[in-house]
């Protein structure tokens, strides 16, 4: 199991890979990628800003959850931090497992859980000029882990 | 004790700083830490029961906090 | 959309860029690879062995269907034939979606689905020596789309 | 009519060969196929009732085959 924030573009390739082992029948990959439009608005890019020492724990937290969860070692979480255009991949998931269905529920979970728990925040950049961060729960909801 | 608490994101940008600082008596909890940084920098638009992590991990609001202890406010999430 | 048959190994990465797109927000995909053991037996690799001009149009029918239920057009499905070594990619399935539940949703049908009723057998090859067709469904029971 | 059934897999294996042929009446269907080919080739282990298709299609029994149908005994698939 590895996680961790990244600077640079992530290779899935490199992560397909990583996840991959003799025993497993089935790898599940699940790609976030920057949209053209979020709410109708026109974006341009987006920032990934995080609060890094805690993503990177709630992100190693999430993975040993998946793993006692879905019986597997083999996942791998990359996110990334710093501004990103359009059609970049901001966030990869892989989950090895020998069989198909606990992979592809281990991906969905921690995609899930990410989006809930893990403190990472988007600037959006607007075509017209603009930029606002995106509010992803109503303000107070957010219920993570505590 | 005086305190300091990170801030991210809108909430950074609302109080101008990435960091405040807050005086709390000795044995404070996180609550009252968040009414401390209400009264401080009233410009941040914190949610009635605003997410707090100390050491890197979400808290309750009854958590005692300390000197040395790292507390952020942690404005709704948006990752992935 | 682009469905095929393929005699050499699957770019995983190639897959994940030709779905991309800017008006997505999600990439899902799922990875068929070649496991050490089956039933409790020690395998060694397998021979995939197609009626291919059905299993070309089988695929191509699944991805319209999926288009058609999930919502997108960006839908690639590349399954190999010959013989494959531990480890390697049978099946990769990959789809893009401004969203990432039918992302994901899709993913899932689109397996579920393809081995359901393309017609595509498995030669076990064991590292006993012996080898062996994998009867996936119980004889008889597969009901396709017939 | 005279027509040939595609084989594959285990039913190609039992047979030793990846065709059989079959007469069987003009205007016959899927179902009488099947009949036929059970009674040419007994050693394919055909299931009660067996995938069949037809022109690349799954075929139901009760569908009507003409010379130049390309017919094909599917055993139980196992891609992905």
């Amino acid at each position: 199991m590895r996680t961790t924030l990244v600077g640079r573009p992530i290779d899935v390739a490199a992560l397909t890979r990583e996840v991959g082992a003799e025993d497993n029948g089935a790898i599940s990959l699940f790609v976030g990628t920057v949209r053209n439009v979020n709410e109708g608005r026109a974006v341009d890019g987006i920032e990934y800003n995080a609060y890094a020492p805690m993503a990177e724990r709630e992100l190693a937290q999430i993975a040993e959850e998946a793993s006692a969860r879905f019986g597997t070692r083999h996942i791998v979480i990359e996110h990334r931090t710093g501004y990103l255009a359009l059609g970049e991949a901001s966030v990869v998931i892989a989950v090895g497992h020998p069989r198909r269905a606990p992979s592809l529920d281990g991906a969905r979970w921690i995609i899930e859980e990410l989006k809930r728990r893990v403190p990472i925040w988007k600037l959006e950049h607007y075509v017209d000029g603009t930029r606002e961060w995106v509010a992803q729960l109503p303000t107070g909801e957010a219920t993570a882990d505590a | 004790m005086t305190l300091e608490v990170l801030l991210f994101a809108s909430y950074a940008d609302a109080a101008g700083a990435s960091r405040v600082q807050v005086v709390v008596p000795d044995g404070a909890t996180v609550a009252d830490v968040v009414a401390a940084v209400r009264a401080a920098a009233p410009a941040i638009p914190l949610p009635k029961r605003p997410l707090v992590a100390v050491n890197h991990r979400y808290a309750t609001p009854e958590l005692a906090v300390a000197v040395g202890d790292e507390l952020a406010l942690i404005p709704p999430v948006a990752g992935g």
